[in-house]
Protein backbone atom coordinates (compact mmCIF):
# COMPACT_ATOMS: atom_id res chain seq x y z
CA UNK A 1 0.00 0.00 0.00
CA UNK A 2 0.61 3.55 -0.51
CA UNK A 3 1.25 5.90 2.48
CA UNK A 4 1.79 9.42 2.36
CA UNK A 5 4.34 11.09 4.77
CA UNK A 6 4.52 15.08 5.46
CA UNK A 7 7.61 16.68 7.34
CA UNK A 8 6.89 19.83 9.30
CA UNK A 9 9.67 22.58 10.45
CA UNK A 10 13.32 21.92 9.42
CA UNK A 11 12.54 18.62 8.63
CA UNK A 12 11.31 20.26 5.37
CA UNK A 13 14.97 21.32 4.77
CA UNK A 14 16.51 18.18 5.69
CA UNK A 15 14.20 16.08 3.43
CA UNK A 16 14.60 18.84 1.04
CA UNK A 17 10.49 18.09 0.23
CA UNK A 18 7.43 18.26 2.78
CA UNK A 19 5.40 15.49 1.45
CA UNK A 20 6.31 12.33 -0.07
CA UNK A 21 4.61 9.09 -1.24
CA UNK A 22 6.41 5.45 0.04
CA UNK A 23 5.44 2.25 -1.09
CA UNK A 24 5.26 0.01 2.32
CA UNK A 25 4.12 -3.82 2.91
CA UNK A 26 0.36 -4.28 4.64
CA UNK A 27 0.53 -4.31 8.31
CA UNK A 28 3.50 -2.59 8.73
CA UNK A 29 4.17 -0.29 11.86
CA UNK A 30 4.56 3.16 12.56
CA UNK A 31 8.02 2.78 13.96
CA UNK A 32 9.24 0.45 10.73
CA UNK A 33 7.73 3.08 8.54
CA UNK A 34 10.31 5.78 10.63
CA UNK A 35 13.24 3.58 10.31
CA UNK A 36 12.04 2.96 5.79
CA UNK A 37 11.36 7.52 5.94
CA UNK A 38 15.18 7.47 7.55
CA UNK A 39 16.88 5.39 5.53
CA UNK A 40 15.53 7.16 2.57
CA UNK A 41 16.16 10.92 4.23
CA UNK A 42 19.72 10.00 5.63
CA UNK A 43 19.94 13.64 7.13
CA UNK A 44 16.53 12.26 9.44
CA UNK A 45 18.74 9.81 11.45
CA UNK A 46 20.33 12.24 13.45
CA UNK A 47 16.61 13.30 14.83
CA UNK A 48 15.28 10.40 15.13
CA UNK A 49 14.92 9.41 19.17
CA UNK A 50 13.28 13.47 19.18
CA UNK A 51 11.34 12.81 15.87
CA UNK A 52 7.07 13.48 17.09
CA UNK A 53 5.31 10.64 14.99
CA UNK A 54 1.77 11.10 13.89
CA UNK A 55 -1.27 9.39 12.23
CA UNK A 56 -3.58 11.73 10.71
CA UNK A 57 -3.94 14.54 13.59
CA UNK A 58 -3.03 12.08 16.62
CA UNK A 59 0.32 11.25 18.01
CA UNK A 60 0.77 7.40 18.26
CA UNK A 61 3.92 5.72 19.23
CA UNK A 62 6.10 3.26 17.40
CA UNK A 63 3.99 -0.09 17.69
CA UNK A 64 1.15 1.53 15.43
CA UNK A 65 -0.10 -0.47 12.87
CA UNK A 66 -0.68 1.67 9.39
CA UNK A 67 -3.82 1.04 7.11
CA UNK A 68 -4.13 2.33 3.91
CA UNK A 69 -5.88 5.57 4.02
CA UNK A 70 -3.62 6.63 6.65
CA UNK A 71 -1.38 10.12 6.20
CA UNK A 72 1.81 10.06 8.22
CA UNK A 73 3.68 12.80 9.90
CA UNK A 74 7.09 13.47 11.39
CA UNK A 75 8.29 16.59 13.12
CA UNK A 76 10.89 17.83 15.60
CA UNK A 77 9.50 19.22 19.14
CA UNK A 78 6.95 21.38 18.61
CA UNK A 79 7.21 25.62 20.01
CA UNK A 80 3.89 27.17 20.34
CA UNK A 81 3.34 29.94 22.23
CA UNK B 1 -17.76 25.02 29.33
CA UNK B 2 -17.90 27.36 25.85
CA UNK B 3 -14.75 27.29 23.83
CA UNK B 4 -13.46 29.64 20.91
CA UNK B 5 -10.07 28.35 18.97
CA UNK B 6 -8.71 31.02 16.56
CA UNK B 7 -4.99 30.02 14.40
CA UNK B 8 -4.75 32.78 12.37
CA UNK B 9 -2.03 35.20 10.44
CA UNK B 10 -3.93 38.54 11.76
CA UNK B 11 -3.07 40.85 14.56
CA UNK B 12 -4.44 40.01 17.69
CA UNK B 13 -6.15 42.62 18.95
CA UNK B 14 -6.58 42.45 23.00
CA UNK B 15 -8.69 45.23 23.19
CA UNK B 16 -11.17 44.00 21.31
CA UNK B 17 -11.10 40.43 22.49
CA UNK B 18 -11.31 41.63 25.79
CA UNK B 19 -14.68 43.87 24.58
CA UNK B 20 -16.67 40.53 24.31
CA UNK B 21 -15.53 38.93 27.19
CA UNK B 22 -18.55 36.48 28.26
CA UNK B 23 -19.02 36.62 32.03
CA UNK B 24 -22.03 35.53 33.76
CA UNK B 25 -23.61 35.46 37.29
CA UNK B 26 -21.77 32.72 38.85
CA UNK B 27 -18.06 34.54 37.15
CA UNK B 28 -15.51 35.50 39.70
CA UNK B 29 -12.45 35.18 37.89
CA UNK B 30 -10.70 36.13 34.56
CA UNK B 31 -7.12 34.69 34.02
CA UNK B 32 -5.67 36.30 30.78
CA UNK B 33 -2.36 35.55 29.73
CA UNK B 34 -0.43 37.13 26.17
CA UNK B 35 2.22 35.74 24.83
CA UNK B 36 4.44 38.17 23.19
CA UNK B 37 7.53 38.20 20.93
CA UNK B 38 10.70 38.89 23.07
CA UNK B 39 13.82 41.02 21.59
CA UNK B 40 16.25 38.10 21.85
CA UNK B 41 16.43 34.25 21.53
CA UNK B 42 18.95 32.54 23.24
CA UNK B 43 22.00 34.09 22.06
CA UNK B 44 21.35 36.55 19.38
CA UNK B 45 19.08 39.49 18.92
CA UNK B 46 16.18 38.67 16.51
CA UNK B 47 13.40 40.98 15.12
CA UNK B 48 10.61 38.70 14.57
CA UNK B 49 9.71 35.17 15.13
CA UNK B 50 7.84 33.28 11.77
CA UNK B 51 5.54 30.96 13.43
CA UNK B 52 4.37 27.50 11.32
CA UNK B 53 2.01 25.34 12.20
CA UNK B 54 -0.42 21.86 11.20
CA UNK B 55 -3.40 23.82 11.22
CA UNK B 56 -5.75 20.70 11.27
CA UNK B 57 -3.67 18.98 13.89
CA UNK B 58 -3.56 21.74 16.50
CA UNK B 59 -7.56 22.86 16.50
CA UNK B 60 -7.72 18.89 17.09
CA UNK B 61 -5.20 19.07 20.20
CA UNK B 62 -6.66 21.93 21.24
CA UNK B 63 -9.69 20.26 21.76
CA UNK B 64 -8.25 17.62 22.87
CA UNK B 65 -6.56 19.73 25.95
CA UNK B 66 -10.08 21.40 26.66
CA UNK B 67 -11.45 18.57 26.55
CA UNK B 68 -9.51 17.78 29.44
CA UNK B 69 -9.53 20.86 31.29
CA UNK B 70 -13.18 20.54 31.37
CA UNK B 71 -13.32 16.65 32.82
CA UNK B 72 -10.34 18.91 34.94
CA UNK B 73 -12.16 21.91 36.84
CA UNK B 74 -15.11 23.67 36.07
CA UNK B 75 -14.28 26.33 34.05
CA UNK B 76 -17.19 28.66 32.31
CA UNK B 77 -15.17 29.40 29.00
CA UNK B 78 -11.87 29.34 27.30
CA UNK B 79 -10.37 31.57 24.31
CA UNK B 80 -7.60 31.24 22.76
CA UNK B 81 -5.91 33.07 19.56
CA UNK B 82 -2.93 32.02 18.62
CA UNK B 83 -1.54 34.35 15.73
CA UNK B 84 1.01 32.43 12.80
CA UNK B 85 2.86 33.67 10.54
CA UNK B 86 5.78 36.47 10.94
CA UNK B 87 5.38 38.18 14.70
CA UNK B 88 7.11 41.01 15.12
CA UNK B 89 9.19 41.61 18.65
CA UNK B 90 6.59 43.17 20.82
CA UNK B 91 3.64 41.72 19.05
CA UNK B 92 1.57 39.39 20.63
CA UNK B 93 1.67 35.42 19.43
CA UNK B 94 -0.25 34.08 21.56
CA UNK B 95 -3.67 35.09 23.64
CA UNK B 96 -5.49 32.94 25.98
CA UNK B 97 -8.98 33.98 28.27
CA UNK B 98 -10.40 31.48 31.48
CA UNK B 99 -13.50 32.29 33.25
CA UNK B 100 -14.47 30.75 36.21
CA UNK B 101 -16.31 30.99 39.12
CA UNK B 102 -13.10 30.70 41.22
CA UNK B 103 -9.22 32.41 41.23
CA UNK B 104 -7.66 28.94 41.25
CA UNK B 105 -9.49 26.17 38.73
CA UNK B 106 -8.88 29.74 36.56
CA UNK B 107 -5.22 29.87 36.83
CA UNK B 108 -5.30 26.21 37.28
CA UNK B 109 -6.56 25.69 33.78
CA UNK B 110 -4.64 28.53 31.94
CA UNK B 111 -1.50 27.30 33.17
CA UNK B 112 -2.39 23.53 31.96
CA UNK B 113 -3.24 24.81 28.97
CA UNK B 114 -0.16 26.83 28.02
CA UNK B 115 2.19 23.92 29.15
CA UNK B 116 -0.23 21.36 26.93
CA UNK B 117 0.30 22.85 23.78
CA UNK B 118 3.79 23.38 24.40
CA UNK B 119 4.08 19.95 24.64
CA UNK B 120 1.41 18.53 22.08
CA UNK B 121 0.11 21.51 19.63
CA UNK B 122 2.58 21.65 16.05
CA UNK B 123 3.59 25.00 15.81
CA UNK B 124 7.18 26.07 15.34
CA UNK B 125 9.27 28.73 15.70
CA UNK B 126 12.18 30.12 13.14
CA UNK B 127 13.64 33.53 14.56
CA UNK B 128 14.57 36.17 12.21
CA UNK B 129 17.49 37.86 13.03
CA UNK B 130 18.64 41.15 13.30
CA UNK C 1 10.24 46.80 39.13
CA UNK C 2 7.46 49.37 38.13
CA UNK C 3 4.64 48.92 40.73
CA UNK C 4 0.98 50.85 40.57
CA UNK C 5 -1.26 50.51 42.97
CA UNK C 6 -4.28 52.18 42.78
CA UNK C 7 -7.27 51.98 45.77
CA UNK C 8 -10.34 53.74 44.63
CA UNK C 9 -14.33 53.51 44.46
CA UNK C 10 -14.34 54.22 40.79
CA UNK C 11 -15.45 51.74 38.33
CA UNK C 12 -12.45 49.26 36.95
CA UNK C 13 -11.94 50.37 33.30
CA UNK C 14 -9.62 47.33 32.18
CA UNK C 15 -10.11 48.48 28.72
CA UNK C 16 -8.42 51.51 29.39
CA UNK C 17 -5.56 49.67 32.17
CA UNK C 18 -5.08 47.41 28.88
CA UNK C 19 -4.14 50.30 26.77
CA UNK C 20 -1.34 51.55 29.37
CA UNK C 21 0.34 48.01 29.31
CA UNK C 22 3.71 48.99 29.23
CA UNK C 23 6.03 46.56 27.54
CA UNK C 24 9.60 46.22 26.90
CA UNK C 25 11.84 44.08 24.56
CA UNK C 26 12.38 41.11 27.07
CA UNK C 27 8.27 41.52 27.90
CA UNK C 28 7.18 37.97 27.08
CA UNK C 29 4.21 37.52 28.89
CA UNK C 30 1.50 39.20 30.95
CA UNK C 31 -0.80 37.86 33.41
CA UNK C 32 -3.96 39.61 34.37
CA UNK C 33 -6.40 38.75 36.66
CA UNK C 34 -9.98 40.34 37.12
CA UNK C 35 -11.85 39.40 40.13
CA UNK C 36 -15.90 39.88 39.55
CA UNK C 37 -18.38 40.27 42.14
CA UNK C 38 -20.41 36.80 41.86
CA UNK C 39 -24.56 37.15 42.10
CA UNK C 40 -24.47 34.60 45.10
CA UNK C 41 -22.81 34.70 48.30
CA UNK C 42 -22.70 31.52 50.28
CA UNK C 43 -26.78 30.45 50.12
CA UNK C 44 -27.57 34.08 49.35
CA UNK C 45 -28.96 35.71 45.89
CA UNK C 46 -26.33 39.00 46.32
CA UNK C 47 -27.02 42.36 44.54
CA UNK C 48 -23.78 44.19 45.44
CA UNK C 49 -20.74 43.89 47.88
CA UNK C 50 -19.68 46.65 49.95
CA UNK C 51 -15.91 46.93 50.38
CA UNK C 52 -14.07 48.53 53.34
CA UNK C 53 -10.63 49.47 53.60
CA UNK C 54 -8.21 50.20 56.37
CA UNK C 55 -6.51 52.76 53.08
CA UNK C 56 -3.20 53.59 55.28
CA UNK C 57 -2.21 50.31 55.67
CA UNK C 58 -3.54 48.80 52.74
CA UNK C 59 -1.11 50.81 50.92
CA UNK C 60 1.71 49.60 53.30
CA UNK C 61 0.82 46.13 53.07
CA UNK C 62 0.50 45.95 48.96
CA UNK C 63 4.24 47.40 49.13
CA UNK C 64 5.25 44.89 51.69
CA UNK C 65 4.01 42.07 49.22
CA UNK C 66 5.37 43.87 45.72
CA UNK C 67 8.96 44.10 47.71
CA UNK C 68 8.59 40.04 48.34
CA UNK C 69 7.27 39.36 44.81
CA UNK C 70 10.20 41.30 43.29
CA UNK C 71 13.02 39.41 45.99
CA UNK C 72 11.74 36.25 44.43
CA UNK C 73 10.82 36.58 40.73
CA UNK C 74 12.26 38.35 38.20
CA UNK C 75 9.13 40.42 37.48
CA UNK C 76 9.26 43.96 35.28
CA UNK C 77 6.22 45.37 36.36
CA UNK C 78 2.95 45.31 38.53
CA UNK C 79 -0.26 47.01 38.15
CA UNK C 80 -3.04 46.35 40.90
CA UNK C 81 -6.59 48.21 41.18
CA UNK C 82 -8.69 47.46 44.18
CA UNK C 83 -11.90 48.89 43.90
CA UNK C 84 -13.88 49.82 46.99
CA UNK C 85 -17.67 50.99 48.07
CA UNK C 86 -20.40 49.53 46.59
CA UNK C 87 -19.86 47.08 43.93
CA UNK C 88 -22.75 45.42 41.59
CA UNK C 89 -22.66 41.62 41.00
CA UNK C 90 -20.57 41.52 37.52
CA UNK C 91 -18.49 44.37 38.02
CA UNK C 92 -15.26 43.97 38.33
CA UNK C 93 -13.49 44.59 42.35
CA UNK C 94 -9.76 43.63 41.41
CA UNK C 95 -7.45 44.05 38.76
CA UNK C 96 -3.92 42.87 38.28
CA UNK C 97 -1.12 42.54 35.66
CA UNK C 98 1.75 41.14 36.11
CA UNK C 99 4.26 41.57 32.90
CA UNK C 100 7.47 39.43 32.52
CA UNK C 101 9.86 37.90 30.83
CA UNK C 102 8.57 34.06 31.22
CA UNK C 103 5.39 33.05 31.73
CA UNK C 104 6.23 30.70 35.34
CA UNK C 105 6.61 33.85 37.07
CA UNK C 106 4.20 35.95 35.77
CA UNK C 107 1.40 33.14 36.85
CA UNK C 108 3.94 32.62 40.50
CA UNK C 109 3.88 35.91 41.53
CA UNK C 110 0.52 36.72 40.18
CA UNK C 111 -1.44 33.90 42.42
CA UNK C 112 1.44 34.46 45.34
CA UNK C 113 -0.13 38.15 45.43
CA UNK C 114 -3.65 37.53 45.52
CA UNK C 115 -3.15 34.90 47.52
CA UNK C 116 -1.25 36.90 50.28
CA UNK C 117 -3.67 39.90 49.45
CA UNK C 118 -6.49 37.61 50.76
CA UNK C 119 -4.14 36.65 53.84
CA UNK C 120 -3.18 40.20 54.89
CA UNK C 121 -4.40 43.35 53.04
CA UNK C 122 -7.30 45.13 55.81
CA UNK C 123 -10.12 45.10 53.23
CA UNK C 124 -13.25 43.32 54.31
CA UNK C 125 -17.03 42.94 52.27
CA UNK C 126 -20.13 43.25 53.38
CA UNK C 127 -22.45 41.31 51.01
CA UNK C 128 -25.82 43.45 50.27
CA UNK C 129 -28.42 40.94 49.76
CA UNK C 130 -31.19 40.97 46.31
CA UNK D 1 0.03 56.77 78.65
CA UNK D 2 -3.08 56.87 76.25
CA UNK D 3 -3.08 54.70 73.28
CA UNK D 4 -5.71 55.01 70.10
CA UNK D 5 -7.71 51.60 69.29
CA UNK D 6 -9.72 51.53 65.78
CA UNK D 7 -12.14 48.96 64.89
CA UNK D 8 -12.78 47.82 61.81
CA UNK D 9 -15.43 45.72 59.55
CA UNK D 10 -18.01 43.82 62.02
CA UNK D 11 -15.89 45.33 65.16
CA UNK D 12 -17.74 48.23 64.87
CA UNK D 13 -20.80 46.87 65.33
CA UNK D 14 -19.98 44.86 68.18
CA UNK D 15 -18.01 47.56 70.24
CA UNK D 16 -20.55 50.58 68.87
CA UNK D 17 -17.73 52.81 67.84
CA UNK D 18 -14.84 53.58 65.43
CA UNK D 19 -12.21 54.22 67.75
CA UNK D 20 -11.65 54.64 71.54
CA UNK D 21 -8.58 55.91 73.46
CA UNK D 22 -7.70 53.88 76.53
CA UNK D 23 -5.47 55.15 79.70
CA UNK D 24 -3.08 52.14 79.83
CA UNK D 25 0.18 51.35 81.97
CA UNK D 26 3.46 52.06 80.26
CA UNK D 27 4.98 48.96 79.24
CA UNK D 28 1.99 47.12 78.48
CA UNK D 29 1.96 44.52 75.55
CA UNK D 30 -0.25 44.34 72.32
CA UNK D 31 -1.86 41.01 73.95
CA UNK D 32 -2.55 43.10 77.16
CA UNK D 33 -4.25 45.64 75.27
CA UNK D 34 -6.36 43.22 73.91
CA UNK D 35 -7.52 41.35 76.72
CA UNK D 36 -8.36 45.17 78.61
CA UNK D 37 -10.20 46.11 75.16
CA UNK D 38 -12.25 42.80 75.01
CA UNK D 39 -13.27 43.55 79.38
CA UNK D 40 -14.30 46.71 78.22
CA UNK D 41 -16.25 45.37 75.20
CA UNK D 42 -17.23 41.78 75.71
CA UNK D 43 -18.86 41.09 72.67
CA UNK D 44 -15.48 41.11 71.19
CA UNK D 45 -14.82 38.20 73.50
CA UNK D 46 -15.77 35.35 70.95
CA UNK D 47 -14.11 36.61 68.57
CA UNK D 48 -11.12 36.70 70.48
CA UNK D 49 -9.03 34.03 68.72
CA UNK D 50 -9.23 35.15 65.07
CA UNK D 51 -8.54 38.90 66.00
CA UNK D 52 -6.04 40.68 63.79
CA UNK D 53 -3.95 42.84 66.17
CA UNK D 54 -2.11 45.65 64.25
CA UNK D 55 -0.27 48.39 65.56
CA UNK D 56 0.18 51.63 63.02
CA UNK D 57 0.27 49.64 59.73
CA UNK D 58 1.72 46.13 60.84
CA UNK D 59 0.35 43.27 62.14
CA UNK D 60 2.12 42.40 65.07
CA UNK D 61 1.87 39.22 67.49
CA UNK D 62 0.85 39.75 71.72
CA UNK D 63 4.35 40.01 73.05
CA UNK D 64 4.92 43.50 71.34
CA UNK D 65 5.33 46.60 73.76
CA UNK D 66 2.88 49.17 72.89
CA UNK D 67 4.83 52.77 73.19
CA UNK D 68 2.80 56.14 73.86
CA UNK D 69 2.90 56.93 69.55
CA UNK D 70 1.07 54.06 68.79
CA UNK D 71 -2.22 53.65 67.10
CA UNK D 72 -3.69 50.15 67.46
CA UNK D 73 -5.99 48.15 65.40
CA UNK D 74 -8.19 45.22 65.81
CA UNK D 75 -10.00 43.51 63.12
CA UNK D 76 -11.36 40.02 61.90
CA UNK D 77 -9.91 37.99 58.88
CA UNK D 78 -9.75 40.12 56.03
CA UNK D 79 -11.63 39.62 52.61
CA UNK D 80 -10.12 41.67 50.14
CA UNK D 81 -10.00 40.75 46.25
Amino acid sequence: MKITVRFWSYFVDLTGCKQTCIEVDQGITLGQLHEQVCEQFPKLTAAKNSTLKVVDVDYQNSNFVLSDSNEVSFFPPVQGG
Amino acid sequence: MKTELTISPQRINEIALSEHQAISEKTGAVVTFSGIVRGQEGESQISAINYESFDKMVEHQFKLIFSEISKHWPIESIRLVHRIGTIKVNEVSLWVEIIASHRKEAFAACQYLINEMKNRVPIWKTPIKR
